[in-house]
């Protein structure tokens, strides 16, 4: 066992069994995974992806590249990071190689999502984002604190460091309090702030393992004010001969498993540094027992102070050089080191260290992610040797290590500052604190980065051991190999290497593949090549947390009318019409649909059949320039019509595409009723609201929707007026007292006030009655009674379908499709010549006034069995050599009762001149049908069925 | 419509979540955090449209409601039993109680008077969903992206938003917060959903 | 990466690309923008025309733009007959160009499910089978089961918000890694001794009355006998500084890619009705295309609610994706035509050719493209597969509307 | 998710509004005196900078009104946002917050 005795912010009380690569192991409350196994002496993850090596437990942090386990549950889940996952009871998991395994079993896990508003949001809970939230929390303001560890502190959970005398989470712990107490401020732990957007929108993924609650994750949706990034740093690992062998540790993450976790996860430590990190980091490992066996600082002259407190401790610092290779098998057991001259070659003898482990700090990478994400533009600082925070895009400062701030005085001091001045932009000044006395040294001294640490032999092309990306086992040979190959640009020598694209996104490499970069092309600074694009998220985010609760019964509004239930109730098969469920058809027990279809359509043609036509769009359109505006968006003219009067009218668009139809009715001399299909109603809507106010603002004249106001009840057929009367038995309900087109307003024997209207989809004799919605259930019951004795039969769309395809009404978006006009569908009487109407001019273009453009036509299928698939092609000759230009297609098919057998519409090239012709449709099967072109109208020609 | 066939027309009627009451008292009993639920169905809605001209109009509403009709944007006033919601710079929503539709209309087409305005019946197109607590807004926070911290929006404060997927109006009308939920008849059904499910995450 | 590949990783790259040279005075012709189009038809100017006095122009660095961001989904399966005959030309030379260019580029011919979830999906797609097979263009129906049959990890139950129905599929269609396609055909290019010079922003034209006799760039004039546009997201940029307005918009789009997982997805599945297009990549990442932002952007990003939306959708057809991980979410700046149709011919300046509207789906292109415009330059005539697609259709109306026809994307 | 603020009803999201492309494109007086690229050039054509954009918008789940603003097509800020029309005294001013 690795644990220590004591220390760390483990509950010794609290063991946690767990099973890592199905051996059981026990690890403590406070631990992540990654803790608990090295605690166990577990060390080793999976080997690498491409190459197979060892590898092991690298860092503590996100910025993980080897330690990707498979949750194998409870809550599996692929590819996490040990190093990330905190442990809890019976936890069960299995290393991956770089590849996660997804689980077929459903997921039921609860993603949540929030969305809030904040003056001042605060990313990081380390000493400067915990200083800023402080500032901002006095001023009143709204302040939302964030950060990913379970515990407020960031970096001071791993480090001994003290505040105003005391040990420094004191500090941390009375901050919080103060934080809590504060009505309009929110802190959320175990949340990571994973994007940065336009309008300063931020998006934090709150892990609720283990929370009370069913709910597993919640993404929370914040747009703030202003924005305060403390989100610390990563430190960079460094390229030399055999550094990715398990037991190359990030010096940042030896330090925290010492003190955070109490873990000892090596005994005979090496540290190599190009700054003064790791000299505090070697003094913890002493003061935990650990044996450290040498300091090898880059830098030739290294602080005095520094290296005097090292030697005192007994550790033997060598300055001006560097580990120039790890050597060892399933683990390292000694470095060889070498002292570097100015230009990083190797200037002196070989030296040769035994160690289990080697602390690595290749200096500091500021987090500056969320950063560039918000459009902040980066510079490189030659003296921090980093990229650094230069122009920020959007209402946001960064603070602390995440601008290259690495003292912790220096920390608190931005914290405070930018969350007082955060705080004050947002409308709430307040005073800036006064920063308590820290203990350290203040700001470390200047590093040497070494970008690569050359090898002992040969050139970079050889150095195939010498990795840049772990996760993707890239090295400086590969690097070498992409510049060779003509490669300059940092963004190919990504694509090439595929450095940094990784699980990790090379979070603490890739500034170090930048360094390596530059280092061989020769060019003066990394600043020179610079990093690649910083894309979210920071962390990988499950796409369940992303759908959040819109799946399965939430996925998509389910729209249904008022008539609905009796519909389930009376076995109707539905359809999908946008967000609709409409009635396809109405089996009865046994019924396949053709012959449901057949009985529909015979039952409207002879007797009486019954349909809800509740889901057209309605639009009342209101005010005395209402028939002059609907003159302007229909092709055909409106407003002279009478009161109590409906017409047809087809909406094009601007290009003279038939975009919608519907009925109009005029209820008064200022209203009016306008029908829109199902899909297209809130288009519609839109529509009319854009060119009324874009356009024609002088018109007085206003839309409200009232699709949901009204059920509509179509009762459809010869016998439909017998229904009426029973119905309505104050209405004169003949031809002469309320003739076609016309509507009615009455009072139905139930009481209920009803608008009735005489329209005809299906060229029958047929009423609509619209009631309040309320009122559409029973209207449609009592219109079921009223036709019981004749034989009412309910039908869908189908059904409606082959009705008005019988006599020729095209369906919109079905045998039209965004390339048709009306003069296509045959329809120019429709298409008033004497006033200007949307998309008028465009008939007159070439191509639209060509006489050959597909037309609407009707097809009979010379075997009057047989029926055409809609879709089918049709071509002029039954011989086809393929490629063959098609004359058109079927785009409405069906068996009609009525005309005892198949036909079709098909829009066809200069159809209206062939009628009489054969067309073929080869089928996908190696069949043919040929049809015989015909009018549309093929059912009841003359009209003589509308009056009954 | 005579008072005597009242009762009978008012057993015809089916409000679009009518079905649903059972289930919503359950939830609103039986949450972790105290929110409630249930549906305020049969309200009289009214939706006035105005033209800038209409000025006068406006006035004359005003004596006839004895409240002017809201010009702040998303705020609504308490005229006697209505309550008016502003959607828009020239339309609002009239709310009343069941069966009021019909009067109010005839108030406000009088005082229309001659102007041109719009003014429509909207009672049954949308339906009232009703929610309560400490933690009703959390519940809308789940998926509705409007500032609804009381510095921003309180009792009295009115909008048309998206929650989740649908379209809503949205209407805080008291500190606890109570808040009322305007929606759609077709999308009551999806609303009711979502928001149980929102409560029982809480 | 260079050593023990396994047998489904990426294959070598060749040790040698391309030259990075300073631009010379004068070209025979300047191809503005060195993305999948631009290359390819640099590559076709010399390969069938004999034409290498070329240099390509690219601002940042080669094939950065919407080739570095596209899902890579290749197919020709398109309903109306121009668009087919363009992309099954494509095709076509997708098939052969791996052993041409001498470059694995991870041609895939893993075939492309568009699913259909309404009635009207459905007529839809056997409209565009029918059509394409008449067309010759390999298509096929799939009923549900076969769906099931062909991706097994597809949702077909009956209880889906909008079930799968049924699908058509391109069995010859598939994906390819798209920067690898690039870099085979820049090396290609530069062996041809054309120049691709990176870096060389394109800031103005050399005018001689109304014709173009050049450019101005960020490292100085050069000139030019032909000048052709070839800069996707950019081109209204580039036509305004020539004094053209284009029928063309700039918008985001967005895609994403999971981390690596097992192989889980044998396929191309895209809907357009619940709106998902997915793929495994060969390394094994899902790659995944989001909705087109609906306003102009040239940022390079969208909005995130698109990528919650298409993951909500992905869940919703692939239940086993739930607890896969977005690993990094991007954005590019497609060139839009009112009819969702490229736009590619003579413009009316001498000399300047346009080449841009590819939109959502130009990288299945490619080849094709850049063949015809090669020919387009080369013999100042449009080719014949390249001559439905000119600038007058918008004037005559002669649309060849793949947005109205059918709204398929990509 | 942009954050746009409706003249009238204050700051929403994105998902709130219609895009409406470039804005101040009007309807020819007179199509038919156009020629057909005077028309396709109305239909078809509109400028697509890559900076600021003068664009038309429609709160579609809000007020329902359009109204203008310019934006940076590559930062998308943006910089002014105006009703759409003028507004009559008595009537209620656009708010910008
Ligand atoms: C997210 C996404 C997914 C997509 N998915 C698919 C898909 O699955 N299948 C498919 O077929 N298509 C897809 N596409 C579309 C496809 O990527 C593009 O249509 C195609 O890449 C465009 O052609 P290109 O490669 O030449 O463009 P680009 O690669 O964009 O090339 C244009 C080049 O011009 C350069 N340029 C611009 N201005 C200048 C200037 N002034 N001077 C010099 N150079 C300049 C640019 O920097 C750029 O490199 C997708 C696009 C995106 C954004
Ligand atoms: N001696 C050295 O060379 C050296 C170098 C670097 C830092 N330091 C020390 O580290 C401290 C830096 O303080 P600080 O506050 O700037 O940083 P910090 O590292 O202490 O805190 C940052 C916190 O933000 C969290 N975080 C980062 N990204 C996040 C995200 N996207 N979402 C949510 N949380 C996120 C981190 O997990 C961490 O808890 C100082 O004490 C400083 O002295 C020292
Ligand atoms: C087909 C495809 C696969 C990709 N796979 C990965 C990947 O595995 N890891 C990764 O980090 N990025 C991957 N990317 C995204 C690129 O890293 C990068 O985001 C994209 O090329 C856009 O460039 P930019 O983000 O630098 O602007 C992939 C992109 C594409 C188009
Ligand atoms: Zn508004």
């Amino acid at each position: 066992m690795n644990r220590l005795s004591d220390g760390g912010r483990v509950d010794r009380s609290a063991p946690l069994r767990f099973t890592f690569d199905g051996v059981q192991y026990t690890g403590l409350r406070g631990d992540t995974l990654a803790s608990a196994l090295l605690a166990n002496d577990v060390l080793h993850t999976a080997p690498s992806l491409y190459r197979g090596r060892p590898r092991g437990i690298a860092t503590a942090g996100v910025e993980e590249p080897n330690a990707l386990v498979q949750i194998e549950g409870p809550g599996a889940e692929p590819m996490r990071l040990a190093t990330t996952v905190e442990l809890y009871e019976g936890l069960s998991a299995t290393s991956l190689r770089g590849r996660g395994r997804l689980d077929p079993a459903l997921d039921e896990g609860v993603y949540d999502k929030m969305h809030v508003h904040t003056e001042v949001l605060i990313v990081g809970g380390g000493p400067a984002g915990l200083a800023a939230a402080l500032a901002a929390a006095r001023s009143g303001a709204r302040v939302v604190l964030v950060d990913d560890q379970p515990e407020l502190g960031g970096s001071l959970l791993a480090g001994r460091e003290e505040i105003d005398g005391r040990p420094a989470l004191d500090w941390v712990a009375d901050v919080r309090a103060e934080l809590t107490a504060q009505a309009d401020t929110r802190i959320l732990t175990r949340s990571t702030a994973t994007g940065y957007y336009d309008h300063n929108y931020l998006l934090v993924a709150e892990d609720r393992t283990g929370r009370p609650g069913p709910v597993r994750q919640t993404l929370w949706h914040i747009r703030a004010r202003r924005v305060v990034l403390a989100t610390g740093s990563h430190e960079r690992p460094m390229v030399f001969a055999g550094n990715d062998l398990p037991g190359v540790m990030s010096a940042a993450a030896v330090r925290a498993y010492l003190n955070r976790y109490a873990v000892l996860p090596g005994r005979r430590c090496v540290l190599l540094t190009t700054n003064d990190h790791a000299y505090a980091v070697a003094l913890d490992l002493v003061s935990a027992g650990a044996q450290v066996a040498a300091l090898v600082d880059t830098r030739p002259r290294p602080p005095a102070e520094l290296v005097d407190s090292a030697r005192r401790a007994g550790i033997e610092v060598i300055a001006g050089s560097a580990v120039v290779a790890a050597r060892g098998g399933a683990r390292v057991q000694a470095v060889r080191i070498a002292a570097l001259d100015a230009a990083d070659t190797i200037s002196g003898p070989v030296r040769e260290v035994a160690c289990d482990l080697l602390a690595v700090s290749g200096g500091w990478s500021p987090a500056v992610q969320l950063w560039s994400q918000s459009q902040g533009s980066l510079r490189y600082d030659e003296a921090l040797a980093a990229f650094v925070p230069d122009e920020a895009a959007q209402n946001v400062d960064s603070v602390g290590a995440s601008r290259g701030v690495l003292d912790l005085a220096g920390c608190l001091d931005d914290g405070f500052a930018a969350g007082a001045r955060a705080a004050a932009l947002a409308g709430f000044p307040v005073a800036v604190p006064p920063t308590p006395p820290t203990s350290g040294d203040g700001r470390p001294a200047r590093p040497r980065p070494v970008w690569v640490v050359p090898g002992e032999s040969g050139e970079p092309s050889d150095w195939s051991e010498h990795f840049v990306d772990l996760q993707r086992d890239a090295t400086v040979a590969d690097v070498q190999r992409a510049i060779r190959a003509g490669m300059r640009s940092v963004e190919h020598i990504k694509r090439y290497t595929t450095i940094g694209t990784a699980h990790d996104q090379g979070k603490a490499s890739g500034v170090s593949a930048t360094g390596v970069i530059a280092r061989l092309l020769g060019a003066r600074s990394p600043g020179e090549v610079g990093t690649t694009t910083f894309r979210g998220p920071y962390v990988p985010l499950t796409f369940a947390l992303l759908a959040g609760r819109e799946r399965g019964a939430l996925f998509d509004p389910v729209r249904t009318t008022a008539i609905h239930p009796w519909h389930v109730r009376h076995g109707a098969v539905f359809e999908n019409v946008g967000q609709w469920k409409r009635p396809r058809y109405y089996p009865r027990p046994g019924e396949s649909m053709e012959a449901a279809v057949l009985r529909e359509c015979g039952a409207a043609r002879e007797g009486v059949g019954v349909m809800d036509a509740t889901t057209l769009g309605k639009i009342d359109v209101i005010g005395p320039d209402a028939g002059e505006f609907l003159n302007r968006v229909y092709t055909n003219a409106f407003a002279k019509l009478a009161v109590n009067s409906a017409r047809y009218g087809v909406m094009c668009r601007a290009d003279g595409m038939v975009f919608d139809d519907g009925v109009t009715l005029r209820l008064a001399q200022d209203h009016y009723v306008m029908t829109t299909t199902t899909g297209n109603a809130a288009g519609v809507l839109d529509w009319l609201e854009e060119w009324l106010q874009t356009e024609w603002p002088e018109l007085r004249v206003r839309f409200t929707s009232v699709t949901e106001q009204w059920a509509t009840v179509a009762v459809v057929g010869p016998r439909s007026r017998e229904v009426l009367t029973a119905l309505a038995p104050e209405l004169d309900v003949s031809n002469d007292a309320f003739p076609f087109m016309t509507a009615r307003q009455i009072l139905l024997a139930n009481g209920v006030s009803a608008r009735i209207c005489r329209i005809s989809f299906s060229g029958e004799l047929a009423f609509e009655i619209n009631v309040a919605s309320w009122y559409g259930l029973a209207t449609w019951e009592s219109v079921i009674r009223a036709g019981e004795h004749l034989g009412i039969t309910p039908y869908g769309t189908e059904t409606m379908h082959v009705l008005r395809a019988e006599k020729g009404y095209p369906i919109v978006g079905q045998d039209t499709d965004g390339t048709v006009t009306p003069h296509d569908l045959g329809m120019e009487w429709v298409v008033s010549r004497h006033k200007d109407f949307i998309g008028k001019r465009s008939f007159a273009r070439a191509d639209t006034a060509r006489t050959d453009r597909r037309q609407l036509v009707g097809l009979l299928p010379v075997d009057p069995a047989v029926l055409l698939p809609e879709g089918a092609q049709l071509v002029a000759d039954a011989e086809v050599a393929v490629p063959t230009k098609a004359l058109g297609h079927v785009t409405s098919s069906y068996r009609s009762a009525a005309l005892g057998r198949t036909f079709a519409l098909a829009l066809v090239a200069g159809g209206r001149e062939r009628l009489g012709e054969t067309v073929y449709a080869p089928l996908a099967d190696g069949g043919m049908i040929a049809a015989t072109i015909t009018d549309t109208v093929l059912y009841d020609p003359k009209g003589t069925r509308r009056d009954g | 419509m005579t008072a005597e066939n009242l009762p009978t027309l008012h057993a015809l009627r089916r409000s679009p979540i009518g079905h649903l009451t059972d289930v919503l008292a359950e939830h609103s009993a039986a949450g972790r955090r105290s929110v409630r639920l249930r549906e305020v169905p049969f309200l009289a809605q009214l939706d006035l449209q105005l033209h800038q001209h209409g000025s006068a109009a406006f006035d004359r509403i005003a004596s006839a409601l004895g409240e002017p009709l809201p010009t702040t944007p998303n705020t609504a006033v308490e005229a006697g039993d209505l309550r008016v919601l502003w959607l828009g710079p020239q339309e609002w929503l009239l709310i009343g109680p069941d069966g009021s539709a019909p009067a109010t209309a005839d108030l406000l087409r009088a005082a229309l008077g001659d102007e041109p305005g719009s003014l429509v019946d909207v009672s049954a197109n949308r339906t009232t969903l009703e929610l309560a607590g400490p933690a009703a807004r959390q519940v809308l926070e789940k998926g509705c992206a409007l500032d609804l911290h009381p510095r921003s929006f309180g009792p009295g404060r009115c909008a048309q938003t998206l929650l989740s997927k649908v379209g809503v109006i949205l209407h805080q009308v008291d500190a606890e917060p109570t808040y009322r939920l305007l929606v759609r008849g077709s999308f009551a059904q999806y609303l009711a959903d979502w928001l149980l499910d929102a409560m029982v995450l809480l | 990466m260079s050593h023990q590949l396994p047998a489904h990783q990426l294959p070598e790259h060749p040790d040698w690309l391309w030259r990075t040279p300073d631009p010379k005075r004068s070209y025979d012709v300047i191809i503005v923008g060195a993305g999948g189009h631009g290359l390819a038809t640099a590559y076709y100017l010399a390969r069938n025309h004999g034409i290498t006095n070329v240099a390509v122009l690219e601002r940042g660095w080669l094939a950065g733009g919407n080739m570095a961001r596209n899902t890579t989904i290749i197919r020709s399966n398109y309903l109306c007959e121009e668009s087919a005959a363009l992309y099954e030309h494509a095709l076509k030379l997708w098939e052969v160009l791996p052993q041409e260019l001498e470059y694995d580029f991870l041609f895939s011919q893993r075939g492309v499910l568009n699913l259909a979830h309404t009635l009207q999906d459905v007529r839809e797609g056997t409209r565009r089978v029918n059509a394409n097979r008449l067309g010759g263009v390999d298509a096929e129906w799939l009923d549900t089961d076969q769906v099931r049959a062909f991706c097994p990890i597809v949702n077909t139950s009956p209880d889906l918000r909008y079930p799968v129905l049924g699908a058509t599929l391109q069995p010859r269609a598939g994906i390819a890694k798209h920067d690898h396609v690039a870099w085979a055909l820049a090396r290609r290019a530069d062996e041809y001794g054309v120049d691709l010079i990176q870096g060389c922003e394109v800031t103005g034209f050399l005018r001689d009355g109304d014709r173009v006799t050049g450019v101005r760039t960020n490292r100085g004039p050069i000139s030019a006998g032909r000048v052709a546009l070839a800069a996707a997201g950019h081109s209204s940029v580039l036509a305004d500084l020539a004094g053209l307005r284009l029928p063309v918009q700039s918008h985001p789009l967005q895609a994403l890619v999971s981390e690596l997982l097992e192989p889980v997805h044998p396929t191309v599945v895209m809907s357009n009705h619940v709106h998902v297009y997915v793929s495994q990549a060969h390394k094994g990442e899902l790659v995944m295309g989001a909705g087109v932002d609906s306003y102009n952007g040239y940022g390079q990003r969208g909005s995130f609610h698109m990528i919650e939306h298409q993951m909500a959708a992905a869940l919703e057809l692939f239940p086993i994706f739930a607890r896969a991980h977005v690993l990094r979410t991007w954005g590019g700046i497609v060139d839009v035509t009112p009819d969702a149709s490229p736009i590619i011919g003579p413009t009316p300046i001498g000399n300047l050719y346009l080449n841009c509207g590819w939109g959502t789906g130009g990288f299945k292109a490619t080849p094709a493209s850049g063949w015809v415009y090669a020919h387009t330059i080369a013999t100042g005539e449009p080719h014949p597969l390249a001559a439905p697609f000119g600038l007058e259709r918008f004037t005559t109306g002669a649309l060849i509307d793949e947005h109205g026809a059918a709204a398929v994307a990509h | 998710m942009l954050l746009i603020a409706c003249p009238w009803c204050g700051e929403r999201e994105e998902l709130e509004f219609h895009y409406g492309g470039q804005a101040h494109v009007g309807y020819p007086a007179n199509p038919e005196g156009l020629t057909d690229s005077e028309w396709a050039e109305y239909l078809f054509v509109r400028d697509n900078p890559k900076g600021l954009f003068a664009e038309r918008w429609s709160h579609a789940a809000g007020c329902r009104r359009w109204f203008n603003l310019i934006r940076h097509t590559v930062t998308h800020q943006i910089l002014a946002v105006q009703s759409n029309r003028p507004v009559a005294a008595g009537q209620p001013k656009p708010v910008i917050p």
